[in-house]
């Protein structure tokens, strides 16, 4: 069976950019193999030599190589010892730590706001944990206000928690969103794109008139430009973005900015 | 000391004693628990019967009625079988109507009885397009300590065997039917099956007849159900632990061995009863 | 559409085979009736109990009477419950479809929930006053009863039944209780029976269940109803089934000591295999 | 008699196959499997915020509902959404969303033969798109036996009903083990056996079609 | 599963767009979305899609004994399903208030409207007539179900084909395809839905409202008509506060609308219809658009199975046969027999003929004891009752559990009971004692 297993492995790199399915078994090149298991434990005693690979969403550790467990793109990040892991085109959204993202207010109870943020369970938002707030200084947040913020909880066992306000103690662009604008939501595949550094869509789009702009890792995004008009065509384009591609887009704004 | 070990890791604690090949019950684990069946103690039954597996305890009741047959099967009769588990065989079970694993087990029997032809429902027919027989086959678990489907198809079978149908006549001149209770004949029962359940441990072990408690830790289950002629009348394996076509074989070298002690034991009780 | 879409269904009708049979049918009744009357009206049926026969129910009891009637009863508590205030008792009753002579019963069919649940009220009925439900706060005990053959003084039997599991699962009880039939012929004067069997039942013109704590000599349900008489006669019988009640008691506390019994020396049995395998 | 004739070539034949994935707006990830003129459609929410009832403490909560296209759910229902709930998680690493709830719902559109591969199918292209960890993926393969003794790979419905049995597998793609087994008529051991393998070479072909498909939709990014 | 909540800012932006005539989706406010109608493999199954809105509907037939009210005319039957697929937040099996008002609506509008003739469905009068039914399933709920499933429970019953019938005397005979060409639904004329949803007090109108716009709006106003520019239906429902005007506006955009879509359905069935004579292909398969990525297509492909044979007969090789030792089995009593040894159950194991004497002889030594128990009841009648158990006897070796009812073969089983007889059941399921290994201790 072991043999049959090695097989259908095929090498790492030979996949990257390719697509995997759930059950293919990617194998490392040998060096990897001997001190495969303990992983983890050995990066967190720190003693690890440098060098070690990073196993990225979507990937699990399976003997000597990895076991894909969701269907998308593998990736790689050379450096280090480099990392892979799976782009995959995901409506529904998993809290992760650090993340940012939109949620809607659902309920206020004592201390704390509850945010919808799209995962499976709603998320904690301490009244405190905003720029400036304090006992008497309650930021004014009413049920189904939006507000982007940070996850500093977020993990299968534990109710995910958020905060508007970085270590420092500063909003950094974080807190209550506007009333106005419009928001709505992608799948979380284009929301990463999007939220890549030097994103064409969101450098061509700057190029038609001036608008905010706010991107929920939760696949939520919050848009205002000066006139309704103008903010659903951002809205309509992004959200064509899904299934287009880079040809069409460029077409598709050609034709507006000709309008 | 065992005792809280196998509340705190119970399925470390089963893993211990399939290493040695045995269960803690004592059984190996290709060894059924002790079946017991009584055939006939519900009289108002046509047909009834109590099977035992170790503490597992099904009853199967058959009442039989009359009624028209369905327009599309002129010549045919019908067998209603339905499964119960009320909420006093476990306390996961709650009242009310049938759950899914009720209802699942049902269907598996009412397959059982297609795929088997174990009763012919031509047989049932006693004037084409008018009447025939409905034999409600209605199996309610008892005590529920794994092993549902064994059980139930076994006192299925021992139920049908001790049916005992009264004698019905079209009267020719009035074309109304007639019924003698005093002459009774029992059910033509064609073939028997008999099914073997096995729980998967640990995606690799397979243990026959599992109890409750091993059905809890188990990663799966097969149930093989086959007849006299070592065919195969049924083929279930509800998803779980994947399994190769040589374990699967495994089972069916097991549950055709199985078929021999069960029909032993059922010629024997039906022995006991009949009138010498 | 109201199907069944739990069940497998048959056709939409069906009639038991005794229909087509008047006349045979009705022989046989006659033959009951004439082997039921010289039937003494204080006889009681045989009786057999026994408690903790389950292995997945905390405490457990079967009941079967000479007529034929056989219960069987699990008891469960007490279990959180979610309500505040003194501990509740659940009793549900259910009729198994081949219970009864005649056509079978439909599970899930309005008339039979209807019945079920008069008779799991009338069990509550007696089996509240007997169980300490002042020490099971914010909790649930719950007990069932399934009724595999009805030979007549059925719901009787499942209260005597209920009461042993209840005991049996360890339940705090102040006393057991007891159930007695009774019913009163169709005959102009006829006495009142004890423990009638099924087509005494069917046929009688008054019938009569009762529940008693025998231990502290006080009713705790009665359930009757039929052609009226005068209360004396009433009386009558009601001092007919407590005689009835008590005179069934020692079987049930015996059967109660046997299983405590049992339950000790498997329990021993199992330490044993325990210090050896150590 | 073009079934005699794959059958003397010692070939079996699947129907065409045809997926869609994403076709629904609401769910999370969805799924059109058509074999022929069979065909199923699977919409999947979750992980979702579980009712505290169906929570489950250490795993996801999965929840499969199969609708048929005329009248209510029934037991027949009941009992093939165990099938498929029970293959569905033993693939499932459920572990990674404890405590959430994961519901699959399949909706009958068309039954010409093979239905409960093709609901397997279908569920598995659902799990596939709504992006949920798996260990493996599993494909469905119906045989029938005809009276003959020939094997028949993905049956029409009059297959089916003139087969002396049907026999529907699920396959893991992971050493193209048996997750799910499910027989209706009867048959020899060897004959079971022969279906089996078969069923296992016909699967390479479906996971194949599962690759091509799911690549296909990659194809823009 | 529960919705996701709508956001401050989403209602006031949809209201604000409404205000300047604006649509998320780029229509204009009197604008339908695009229509899809494709059919299944079988008659009267059809799918609509409705923008991302989407309706599985088929059409099935019975025969079954008429109404005693009306004898002569078929029965229909509708029912329409929010499959939990549609949206989340929709639970199966519960009939909803929105599901019961949609039902209602939808009756009205098929059955009120007398579209389909009733009385050519009747076979047999007072006997047997066709029932007509109709399951339509929401698979994605984006807006406005009332008019998608609508257009999809016309169109398939446009689309169904009931079998031929013949009738001989009392004999019915139902043709199957072969036979004879079975017949479409006799059908006088289309009623379609129409929806108008309100917003600000009633000043602002939208046709074939989305989802979204469905969560900000004060009221909905629905207008059944046909092409005939006959109302069939009319519905209000929310907070409407409408002109007479308004009315007359709505339901002269309804005819417009009506007639666009009794034009698109017609050309759809004509195309399913020729693709079907002409022996094209047609079902659902075909009608998956291709150009797009999301979706795959195999032709048939063939599957080498040429040494499965072998490879089956290798695995049973290799299997052990079937052990051919096995318990046999031991009768207790006439009707109850048991295998297999050994593990103890609560239930306690039915008796064994060899131990009975034992169970007598310790019965005996209790008789005493037992009758003491007794007396006093049998003092006062004949009581017939017997002990359930034997007293307390705890020699460890051997414990047993007796039964009483004995049945009438074997009497001496009775024991001091003078009296059991004919009440003795017929069979002992429950008779049981239990039994230990002796070998064990």
């Amino acid at each position: 069976m072991a043999a049959m297993a090695m097989e259908r492995g095929t090498a790492a790199e030979a996949l990257v950019g390719q697509v995997v399915l759930p059950g293919d078994l990617l194998l490392l090149p040998a060096h990897y193999d001997e001190d495969a298991e303990g992983e983890r434990l050995r990066l967190s005693a720190g003693t690890a030599p440098q060098g070690r690979l990073l196993c990225g969403p979507g990937l699990r550790r399976s003997g000597a190589g990895l076991l894909v467990t969701k269907c998308g793109l593998l990736r790689h990040r050379p450096g280090g010892g480099g990392a892979y892991w799976v782009d995959s085109q995901q409506k529904r959204y998993v809290p992760v730590k650090g993340d940012h993202v939109i949620g809607i207010v659902t309920a206020k109870a004592g201390d704390v706001f509850r945010l919808d943020v799209g995962g499976s369970e709603p998320a904690s938002l301490s009244y405190l944990a905003f720029e400036g707030a304090t006992k008497r200084n309650r930021p004014n947040v009413q049920v189904g206000d939006l507000i982007y913020g940070q996850f500093v909880v977020a993990n299968k066992d534990m109710e995910p928690e958020m905060v508007c306000i970085d270590s420092s103690g500063k909003s950094s662009g974080m807190g209550i969103i506007g009333q106005d604008g419009f928001l709505f939501k992608v799948s979380l595949g284009l929301i990463r794109k999007l939220l890549a550094p030097k994103c064409e869509i969101i450098q061509e789009l700057s190029q038609l008139y001036p608008f905010e702009l706010v991107l929920g890792m939760n696949g939520r995004i919050w848009v205002k430009a000066k006139t309704v008009q103008q903010t659903l065509i951002i809205v309509n384009i992004l959200e064509a973005c899904e299934y287009m591609t880079a040809e069409q887009r460029k077409q598709a704004l050609a034709k507006l900015s000709g309008n | 000391m065992a005792a809280a070990f196998k509340t705190v890791e119970p399925l470390e604690y089963y893993r211990r004693f399939l290493k040695e090949n045995c269960r803690p019950d004592g059984r190996e684990l290709g060894e059924f628990r002790t079946t017991t069946v009584n055939i006939g103690s519900i009289t108002t039954a046509d047909g009834s019967a109590l099977v035992k597996l170790g503490n597992t305890t099904v009853i199967c009741g058959v009442k039989a009625e009359l009624a028209p047959p369905a327009v599309d099967s002129a010549n045919k009769g019908y067998i209603v079988p339905n499964v119960e588990l009320p909420s006093l065989c476990a306390e996961r079970f709650r009242s009310g109507p049938p759950g899914e694993e009720a209802q699942a087990a049902s269907q598996f029997i009412a397959d059982v009885i297609e795929n088997s032809q174990m009763i012919v429902k031509e047989d049932l027919c006693i004037a084409n397009g008018k009447l025939a027989w409905v034999l409600y086959c209605d199996i309610i678990c008892l005590d529920y300590d794994g092993n549902l489907l064994d059980a139930s198809v076994f006192a299925l079978l021992a139920a049908l065997k001790n049916v005992q149908l009264p004698l019905v006549t079209i009267n020719e001149e009035t074309g109304l039917s007639e019924v003698n209770l005093k002459q009774k004949n029992p059910l033509i029962i064609r073939k028997h099956p008999v099914a073997t359940s096995f729980a998967i441990f640990d995606d690799t072990l397979l243990i026959v007849d599992p109890t409750a408690e091993e059905e809890d830790l188990a990663t799966g289950t097969v149930t093989i159900v086959t007849d006299e002629e070592g065919r195969l009348c049924s083929v279930h394996k509800p998803g779980g632990s994947p399994l190769t076509g040589a374990k699967l074989q495994d089972c069916i070298t097991r549950a055709i061995t199985r078929h021999k002690e069960v029909k032993k034991l059922i010629d024997k009780v039906i022995k006991s009863i009949t009138p010498k | 559409m109201p199907l069944d879409h739990r069940r497998l269904c048959g056709p939409e009708e069906s009639q038991p085979p005794a229909l087509w049979a008047a006349a045979a049918a009705e022989d046989e009744e006659d033959e009951e009736g004439a082997g039921a009357a010289p039937r003494d009206p204080c006889a009681l049926r045989p009786l057999f109990a026994r408690a903790g026969l389950l292995s997945q129910a905390q405490g457990s009891a079967y009941v079967e009477l000479g007529s034929g009637t056989k219960v069987l009863c699990a008891a469960w508590g007490p279990r959180e419950a979610a309500e505040p205030g003194p501990g509740r008792l659940i009793c549900e009753f259910r009729r198994a479809p081949f219970a009864g002579r005649g056509a079978r019963g439909r599970p899930g069919a309005a008339a039979e929930r209807e019945a079920e649940r008069e008779a799991a009220a009338a069990l509550r009925e007696a089996l509240e006053p007997a169980v300490r439900l002042g020490r099971y706060p914010r909790a649930r005990l719950a007990v069932s009863a399934l009724l595999l053959q009805d030979g007549g003084s059925a719901l009787a039997a499942a209260i005597s039944a209920a009461a042993l599991a209840l005991a049996d699962a360890g339940v705090e009880m102040y006393d057991l209780a007891v159930g007695c039939a009774l019913c009163r012929p169709p005959a102009p004067a006829a006495s009142w029976m004890l423990q009638p069997a099924e087509p005494e039942e069917r046929r009688a013109a008054a019938r009569l269940t009762l529940a008693l704590l025998p231990a502290l000599n006080q009713v705790s349900a009665v359930l009757g109803g039929g052609r009226g008489g005068p209360p004396e006669d009433w009386a009558q019988a009601l001092r007919l089934g407590l005689d009835g009640c008590h005179r069934q008691y020692p079987v049930l506390r015996q059967s109660l000591l046997r299983a405590a019994q049992r339950r000790d020396a498997a329990a021993a049995t199992a330490a044993a295999a325990a210090a050896t395998s150590a | 008699m073009a079934v005699e004739m794959e059958v003397a070539d010692g070939q079996c034949r699947l129907r065409p196959f045809s997926c869609e994935l994403g076709l629904l707006s609401r769910p999370d990830g969805s799924a059109a499997f058509l074999q022929g003129d069979t065909s199923v459609l699977a919409g999947l929410y979750g992980p979702a915020e579980a009712k505290i009832s169906k929570e489950l403490p250490d795993r996801a909560a999965l929840e499969v509902l199969l609708r048929p296209k005329v009248g209510l759910p029934g037991v027949l229902e009941r009992s093939r959404e165990q099938l498929l709930r029970q293959t569905c998680e033993a693939v499932l690493l459920g572990v990674l969303h404890p405590r959430t709830a994961i519901s699959l719902v399949l909706q009958v559109l068309s039954d010409a033969g093979s239905l409960l591969s093709c609901c397997l199918n279908a569920a598995c292209m659902a799990l596939l798109d709504a992006g949920l960890p798996l260990a493996a993926l599993f494909c469905g393969v119906t045989y029938a036996l005809q009276p003959d003794g020939a094997i028949l790979l993905d049956p029409t419905a009059r297959q089916e009903q003139e087969a002396r049995a049907v026999l529907t597998f699920a396959i893991a793609s992971s050493d193209r083990k048996v997750l799910m087994a499910t027989t209706k008529g009867s048959c020899s051991v060897e004959e079971m056996q022969q279906c089996l393998a078969a069923a296992q070479r016909a699967a390479s072909t479906i996971f194949q079609f599962y690759r091509d498909s799911v690549r296909r939709r990659y194809s823009k990014n | 599963m529960k919705a996701t909540p709508l956001s401050n800012c989403e209602r006031r932006f949809l209201l604000r767009a409404i205000q300047e005539k604006k649509r998320l989706d780029g229509r204009q406010c009197y604008d339908y979305r695009n229509i899809r109608v494709s059919f299944g493999a079988d008659r009267g199954c059809c799918i609509v899609e409705l923008g991302r809105t989407r309706v599985l509907a088929q059409v099935s037939c019975e025969l079954v004994p008429p109404k005693p009210s009306r004898p002569t005319e078929g029965v229909l039957f509708f029912n329409l399903e929010l499959s939990p697929m549609a949206a989340p937040g929709l639970e199966p099996g519960r009939q909803s208030e929105l599901l019961v008002s949609l039902n209602r609506l939808l009756e009205r509008c098929l059955r009120d409207s007398k579209c389909i003739e009733t009385e050519s469905l009747c076979v047999v009068a007072g006997e047997k007539v066709w029932q007509i039914r109709l399951d339509m399933h929401l698979l994605n709920h984006d807006g406005n179900i009332t008019d998608a499933a609508s257009i999809a429970g016309i169109v398939a019953l446009c689309h169904f084909r009931r079998p031929d019938v013949s009738v001989q005397g009392e004999e019915v005979t139902v043709y199957t395809p072969e036979e004879r060409d079975p017949v479409p639904l006799s059908i006088h004329h289309m009623p379609i839905c129409v929806s108008f949803a309100f917003f600000h007090q009633g000043t602002y109108l939208l046709v074939d409202p989305t989802e979204r716009e469905e969560r900000v709006m004060d009221g909905l106003l629905v207008i059944a008509m046909n092409k005939h520019h006959e109302i069939c239906t009319i519905q209000s429902s929310g907070v409407v506060m409408l002109l007479p005007d308004q009315i007359l506006r709505c339901s002269k955009i309804t005819a417009v609308k009506v007639a666009e879509i009794t034009e698109l359905i017609q050309k759809a069935l004509e195309n399913d219809q020729k693709a079907r004579k002409e022996g094209g292909k047609f079902g659902f398969a075909e009608s998956i658009p291709n150009q797009r990525i999301t979706t795959f297509k195999m032709e048939s492909a063939a599957v080498d199975t040429n040494d499965v044979e072998e490879q089956a007969g290798e695995i049973i090789a290799k299997a052990d046969p079937p052990s051919e030792v096995f318990a046999s089995p031991v009768v207790h009593t006439p009707g109850t027999a048991q295998i297999g040894e050994g593990i103890e159950s609560s239930w306690g194991d039915l008796e064994e003929s060899e131990k009975e004497e034992a169970a007598e002889e310790e019965g005996e030594s209790e008789a005493a004891a037992f009758e003491c128990e007794k007396v006093e009841t049998e003092d006062t009648s004949t009581l017939k009752e017997t002990k359930s158990d034997e007293p307390i006897v705890l020699s460890d070796s051997e414990e047993e559990e007796v039964v009483i009812l004995e049945p009438q073969e074997l009497p001496r089983k009775t024991r001091t009971q003078t009296s059991i007889k004919q009440e003795n059941p017929s069979k002992k399921a429950f008779n049981k004692r239990r039994r230990k290994k002796r070998t064990s201790r």
